[in-house]
């Protein structure tokens, strides 16, 4: 009981941690960091409901196959929002637009 | 725009103290908290679930190991349509952006050559191995293409110059690959039984290794390609027909 | 699908498809879409006159196509959507032939008769409606279709006033809606019955029905022009003349009086109405609406607009009769004005329209003389001024005759004051533009004078107003024959018992 | 060989597997990916009548996919408003595929970004089909993990459509997007497993049977409420919804304003209404009827007040679909007789609706380079059919007779003024006026063509892309004459609307 309790626990407070990070911080890495913690957190409280102490009856196998899906999906989901996050930043992010042209400029006159 | 960029920016000075909203949420996301694990705290002992259920179907299965079970046989129709989220990841990274390589073609170090020479067909072994095991232990398609994954990005990570070269098209047969083995053996099934993925009892395990290995060999290709980042050099539909050979590096 | 309901679809569908050819059509193909629209309205109006006399002999027209429980489209015909569709009909074969003449050269006109089609298939819908709900569905496809005729010219003026005429129309169209809803949770019914619902609801709901019943008349009273809803009718009139015969005399203004009778005789029903108390009501409204509408007019230097601010004040003539219900004389009265200030009205405006077209005189500062010039226009003109006025022996007599008699009948003095006044101002604002034009002299040129032909102007502008012009004299001559819109009015009454 | 019986429940996975075998197929390929996309789109319309003739002859069906039965198993259910919402996503799945074709081919016709543009319509196909697969299997899926997945596949598929452009500005609301996808799918899925944890098992029908009102359960209601809210865009949360739409490339705001919005909708809907239903209070219900009543006003005002077309077309979204919120107080006195019937009705019409305007919104784009409002002038001239199709989308918007949104909100009103909470009424009366005024705002700069407008014909826009607006945008406005067969088909097997139409319906 109290491994259940423990693990659901943490994994509550992991998905609080990363749904307040989310929320109040603005840089888009934190933000998919964010979702992975809170998708983390999901996961355990679902792994924890699966299990039952030795002698207390099988484990259950459907929450692993859930999580296991979940896992998959969090994985390329967080690709791509990387991804998406590294185009938004290549192409709004005017301080980096900035350095790139000033970094192109000597370039440009050795040519 | 402006106040697009500015939030993006702002994070660089942001304020170590929280302001009044940010506390407010605080406050809130920890109410939020207690009442959740209230609930938990106060939830029956023994959950009720399927452990039992699946445990009574178990040997019509076709395989020992109660998770692959789930997996691929009772709730194959979700593992196939994950299959398909995965696929969905890497056309969405390849929408975006072409696979990013350094500019100049530079020799591979020795040392991380001689990595990879070693490590690389130890972690292909390995994913086999997993994939054959998913049937009675713990293992399977997911675990094996992550490690096949794993091998692609170190190649990756090597800088590799033949990975620059592969070729769009059999990469995407690769990607493909496990997906359409899913698709066929599901709509093959339907055939047989008239169940969507109703393996036939006797066929079921060898049906589901294949299933899984397909699907272990696009998983490691998709953790790769979303790892490179973007499509490969010639996505472009018009100079398809450029492409190599494949590289010694792909199958050493 | 009997006979009868293959003609109401005929009707219908006389016009519609027209107009959507028209729509189709290019630009350049003139005769081409000349002659569909006469021949649509032609055959509209041969349609609909079987149909009176299908309706004269007891025939019952009657579409019926079921929704959704509760709500269902009834197309009937009886002799009040008779009276109406006839009278829209033939003044739409009038204001095409007038549209036609008075368009040729400027551009968009596909575009302009693919609506002009399209808005007279809605007023016959509005006419042929056998429920609320039908009738709901017409009158809001009414104000779509008019309002791309109103911005036509595409200043920003008329661009001010097609917006001003959406936010009334769809305005007055929501209150409409949600009293129609309203209507149907209580009564369970708004089919146009002849007598109302069954008198047993006004002792549990008098309340909840005599507020649907305002919010009913106020969203007719919209199109109608009911003071203080009658905003966007003087802005209007910067729409091409056609249209604003339209307006007038056709279909809007037209529908909000047809939408008033409908609610009065057959929604509510003369018994319950009286049991509710609520004329008194209407009958305040429309007399202020008839002064306001008269003083206004006095004050206008542009003709159109004082048109506009007549038909204000001549439209509530209707709501009036229709208001002393247990009165028939005046009941005929109202309801014979809606042919009688159509006919009226669509005269008046064709003549301003030839007037503007013509000779560019938009004011009556600038009409001096100007009978010299168009002497047949404006003959036409004064003859339609005159009957506004109810000058014998031209109709407008005859229904300024039945509403007095109905209000002595009853022994309301004060609408027979309201009548008087209101006679007098007419002739207070319509007797110096008739003194000037043919006794004034002519001062200096006028403003952009274009046409020296055969006639005084094109034939085709020349034509409609002449024509209504004589209806207006002979309808008035002839009030007593078998055939005559009074006539007909009579036969209504009869038919709904009063 | 049962399997191919007209009778037999495997067709029910005929929707599913088409678009996903398609989507397969254009990915792998590089020609005739339009050919597939449009065969699977024909395919799967015809897999969805298929399906309604089988539930008009009989009955709801269930499909336990493998064989398995629950609680283990999963199961495909077919049911009148997953019938209607499918057909809907067919319909104008369909249009979609036809108008993108078109789009696409205009594009690329411009010889300056050809290669891009080129690019952008290879991945739009397979993301698309995708994203078929994922609706059709939300519609249909009768578990709420498989659920979970399927509202993952549509997330993604839709969150990378969105960035599909290039623009900066779309990939920013694109990333938000997905955020927000995510956070929405995360916190369904932490339902989810409240829900496991409480009851044991997966399937909707079981869970309904164990219903009661535990607090476990309860957290679970909320929780997957909150995401699926978050997904839907109702009132505060509609935050991310607006730049999403309207910089994406128009058939995709097309596919995410027309259909996915509505498919975490029906799914909230299926939940308070079926599986939870006898835990919903009424102050819940009037919590969202008030969420709903707010977002029609807000987001018509706000839609009043964008300069771009897009972005208008985008905030009426926002308005139209607080409609379907309202419809929840209006349960509470009514049952279930008329829900069902203005939620489905509102979605179709607004589905197709929404749909034509954002193609027109497109075209028109296309055609001028811009899509700013004041200077739409006298498109009418060259594009008189897009406009057309405007007005009529825009009747149907403003829920005026005889379209499908007029039948919806009638069925709103009456409802509202039966239960007599004539708020309600009043809130849907002054939304409809507010949808007057942003719809003909645009409206009047169509109609006006200026004295020297010129009348030249840039490029000639494809059929493709004018025709589909037109169908659509009729569709929805005859939706409302034809309104009694919808509702015929949502009252197959539905025992409560089945006592209304005893003899059944006309």
């Amino acid at each position: 009981m109290i491994t259940t309790l423990l693990y659901s626990m943490t994994g509550l407070i992991l998905f609080a941690m990363g749904l307040f990070t989310l929320i109040i911080h603005s840089h888009p890495l934190r933000k998919i960091l964010a979702v992975n913690v809170m998708s983390t957190g999901v996961f355990l409280i679902l792994v924890a409901a699966a299990y039952k102490p030795l002698g207390l009856g099988k484990i259950d196998p459907v929450p692993h196959a859930m999580v296991l899906t979940g896992i998959v999906v969090s994985v390329s989901v967080t690709a791509l929002a990387l991804l998406l996050a590294c185009r938004v930043q290549e192409t709004s992010n005017l301080d980096l637009l900035e350095r790139r042209k000033q970094e192109a400029r000597p370039k440009e006159s050795n040519q | 725009m402006r106040t697009e960029e500015k939030i993006i920016t702002r994070s660089r000075n942001r304020h170590k103290r929280l302001d009044a909203f940010q506390r407010i949420l605080l406050l809130l996301v920890i109410c939020l908290t207690t009442l959740l694990g209230s609930i938990i705290w106060t939830m029956p002992e023994n959950p009720p679930g399927l452990a039992d259920a699946v445990a009574l179907m178990q040997e019509h299965s076709g395989v020992k190991s109660p998770v692959t079970a789930v997996l691929l046989n009772f709730r194959g129709y979700d593992t196939l349509l994950e299959v398909m989220v995965l696929l969905l990841a890497v056309i969405g990274a390849w929408s975006l952006a072409k696979a990013h390589f350094p500019q100049q073609e530079r020799e591979a170090n020795p040392v991380q050559m001689g990595v990879v020479r070693l490590l690389v067909p130890l972690m292909f072994l390995v994913a086999a191995y997993l994939v054959w095991q998913g049937s009675h232990l713990a293992g399977g398609a997911f675990q094996g293409g992550a490690i096949l994954g794993a091998a692609g990005v170190l190649m990756l990570v090597t800088e590799l110059p033949c990975l620059r070269a592969i070729p769009a098209h059999p990469l995407r047969i690769g990607l493909v690959l496990g997906p359409l083995i899913f698709v066929g053996v599901a709509l093959f099934c339907l055939f047989l039984t008239g169940d969507l993925l109703g393996y036939p009892e006797e066929t079921a395990g060898w049906l589901i290794l294949l299933i899984e290995a397909g699907c272990a060999i696009s998983i490691g290709l998709t953790l790769a390609s979303l790892f490179a980042g973007g499509h490969p050099e010639d996505e472009r539909p018009k100079n398809q027909e450029q492409a190599k050979g494949p590289c010694k590096g792909e199958r050493p | 699908m009997n006979w009868g309901q293959w003609l109401l679809t005929a009707i219908l569908l006389s016009s519609f498809i027209p107009g959507i050819i028209i729509f189709a059509l290019p630009e350049k193909k003139h005769r081409l879409r000349t002659i569909l629209n006469l021949c649509g309205s032609i055959l509209k109006i041969i349609l609909i006159l079987a149909m009176d006399t299908g309706i004269y002999f007891g025939h019952n027209f009657e579409i019926r196509l079921p929704i959704i429980p509760g709500v269902e489209l009834l197309l009937n015909g009886d002799p009040l959507s008779a009276l109406f569709a006839t009278l829209s009909s033939v003044l739409w074969l009038l204001t095409t032939i007038y549209a036609v003449g008075y368009l040729e050269g400027s551009p968009n006109r596909s575009h302009f008769f693919g609506y002009f089609s399209l808005c007279v298939t809605v007023t016959i819908g509005i006419a042929l409606a056998g429920n609320l709900i039908t009738f709901l569905l017409f009158y809001e496809m009414l104000t779509l279709t008019t309002y791309p005729l109103i911005i036509h010219r595409g200043t920003k003026k008329s661009l001010r006033a097609g917006r001003n005429y959406l936010i009334y129309a769809l305005s007055g169209g929501a209150v409409f809606l949600f009293a129609v809803v309203a209507l149907q949770t209580v009564v369970g019914t708004t089919d146009f019955t002849g007598t109302g619902f069954p008198s047993t609801f006004i002792d549990t709901h008098a309340t909840v029905l005599s507020l649907i019943f305002v919010l009913l008349i106020i969203g007719v009273g919209v199109k109608a022009a009911l003071v203080p809803l009658h905003g966007w009718l003087p802005q209007a009139m910067v729409a091409p003349a056609p249209v604003s015969a339209l307006l007038h005399a056709v279909a809007v203004v037209k529908a909000g009086a047809f939408g008033i009778l409908r609610i009065v005789l057959d929604v509510y029903g003369p018994q319950n109405l009286l049991l509710l108390g609520v004329l008194p009501l209407l009958a305040t409204v429309a007399s202020i609406t008839i002064l306001y509408g008269s003083l206004r007019a006095l004050q206008q230097d542009d003709l159109k607009r004082r048109l506009a601010f007549s038909t204000i004040s001549q439209v509530s003539y209707i709501a009036l009769g229709i208001s002393l219900i247990d009165q028939p004389l005046a009941v005929i009265g109202g309801l014979v004005h809606l042919v009688h200030q159509g006919l009226m009205k669509i005269t008046l405006f064709f003549c301003a329209g030839n007037l503007a077209e013509t000779l560019g005189i938009h004011r009556i500062s600038e009409m001096d003389g100007v009978a010299r010039r168009m002497p047949l226009t404006m003959a036409a003109f004064s003859i339609g001024a005159l009957g506004m006025i109810g000058i014998p022996p031209t109709v407008g007599f005859v229904s300024k005759w039945y509403l007095g008699l109905g209000a002595l009948a009853a022994g309301n003095w004060w609408v027979v004051f309201i009548l008087a006044v209101s006679s007098l101002l007419n002739a207070c604002y319509f007797l110096p533009i008739l003194i000037r034009a043919w006794f004034g002299k002519q001062q200096g040129s006028w403003p952009e004078e274009q046409y020296l032909g055969r006639f005084e102007t094109r034939l085709m502008l020349l034509a409609p107003p002449l024509i209504t012009a004589f209806i207006v004299m002979a309808a008035g001559v002839v009030a007593n024959a078998q055939i005559s819109p009074l006539a007909w009015v009579r036969f209504i009454v009869r038919e709904y018992g009063l | 060989m049962t399997a191919f019986q007209l009778a037999a429940p495997a067709w029910m996975i005929v929707p599913i597997i088409l678009p996903l075998i398609a989507g397969l197929f254009c990915f792998l390929f590089n020609r005739r990916i339009f050919a597939i996309a449009l065969t699977a789109a024909l395919a799967n319309l015809l897999g969805v009548c298929i399906l309604i003739y089988q539930l008009l002859f009989f009955g709801p069906m269930r499909c336990h996919m493998g064989g398995w039965q629950t609680p283990i198993g999963i199961t495909l259910r077919t049911d009148g408003p997953a019938l209607l919402m499918l057909l809907t996503t067919a319909i104008t799945g369909l249009a979609v595929t036809l108008y993108a074709r078109g789009y696409f081919s205009y594009r690329i016709l411009n010889p300056r970004h050809a290669a891009r543009h080129q690019q952008q319509q290879r991945y739009f196909w397979p993301l698309w089909m995708l994203l078929l697969t994922g609706l059709n299997g939300l519609f249909l899926s009768n578990d709420i993990f498989n659920l979970y997945v399927t509202l993952e596949l549509i997330a993604i598929s839709a969150a990378s459509l969105a960035a599909l452009s290039g623009k900066p500005a779309s990939q920013l609301a694109a990333f938000r997007y997905l955020l927000v996808s995510l956070l929405g799918s995360l916190t369904y899925l932490l339902g989810v497993v409240f829900l496991y944890r409480s009851c044991g098992v997966l399937d909707l029908d079981l869970l309904q049977n164990l219903m009661q009102n535990a607090p476990g359960i309860r957290a679970a209601l909320a929780l997957m409420s909150i995401g699926l809210l978050l997904k839907t865009a109702l009132f505060p949360l509609h935050f991310w919804l607006p730049p999403a739409h309207a910089n994406a490339l128009a058939p995709v705001s097309v596919i995410l304003s027309a259909l996915v919005v509505k498919g975490s909708f029906y799914l909230l809907f299926r939940f308070w209404f079926e599986v939870f239903t006898p835990i919903i209070t009424t102050s819940a219900l009037n919590f969202m009827g008030t969420l709903g009543a707010i977002a029609i006003v807000w987001g018509a005002i706000q839609a009043m007040r964008q300069p771009r077309l897009k972005l208008m077309v985008a905030y009426s979204t926002v308005s139209q679909l607080g409609y379907l919120f309202i419809a929840f107080p209006l349960t509470r006195i009514d049952g279930n007789i008329h829900i069902w019937g203005i939620v489905i009705f509102m979605a179709m019409a607004h589905a197709c609706a929404k749909s034509a305007m954002f193609m027109v919104a497109g075209t028109v784009f296309l055609h001028l380079g811009h899509d700013r409002i004041k200077d739409l002038n006298g498109i009418r001239a060259n594009l008189p059919i897009t406009v057309f199709a405007y007005g009529i989308a825009g009747v149907s918007l403003m829920g005026l007779p005889p379209s499908g949104g007029f039948i919806a909100k009638w069925l709103l009103l009456s409802s509202a003024l039966t239960s007599s909470q004539w708020w309600w009424a009043l809130v849907i009366i002054v939304g409809s006026l507010l949808a007057m005024i942003y719809v003909f705002r645009v409206m009047s700069h169509f109609f006006v063509i200026p004295e020297d407008y010129a009348f030249t014909k840039p490029t000639p826009v494809s059929p493709l892309m004018e025709w589909p607006a037109l169908a659509l945008a009729l569709i929805s406005l005859l939706l409302g004459l034809a309104a009694s067969w919808p509702l015929y088909i949502l009252a197959q097997g539905n025992v409560v609307l089945a006592q209304i139409f005893p003899g059944g319906l006309p």
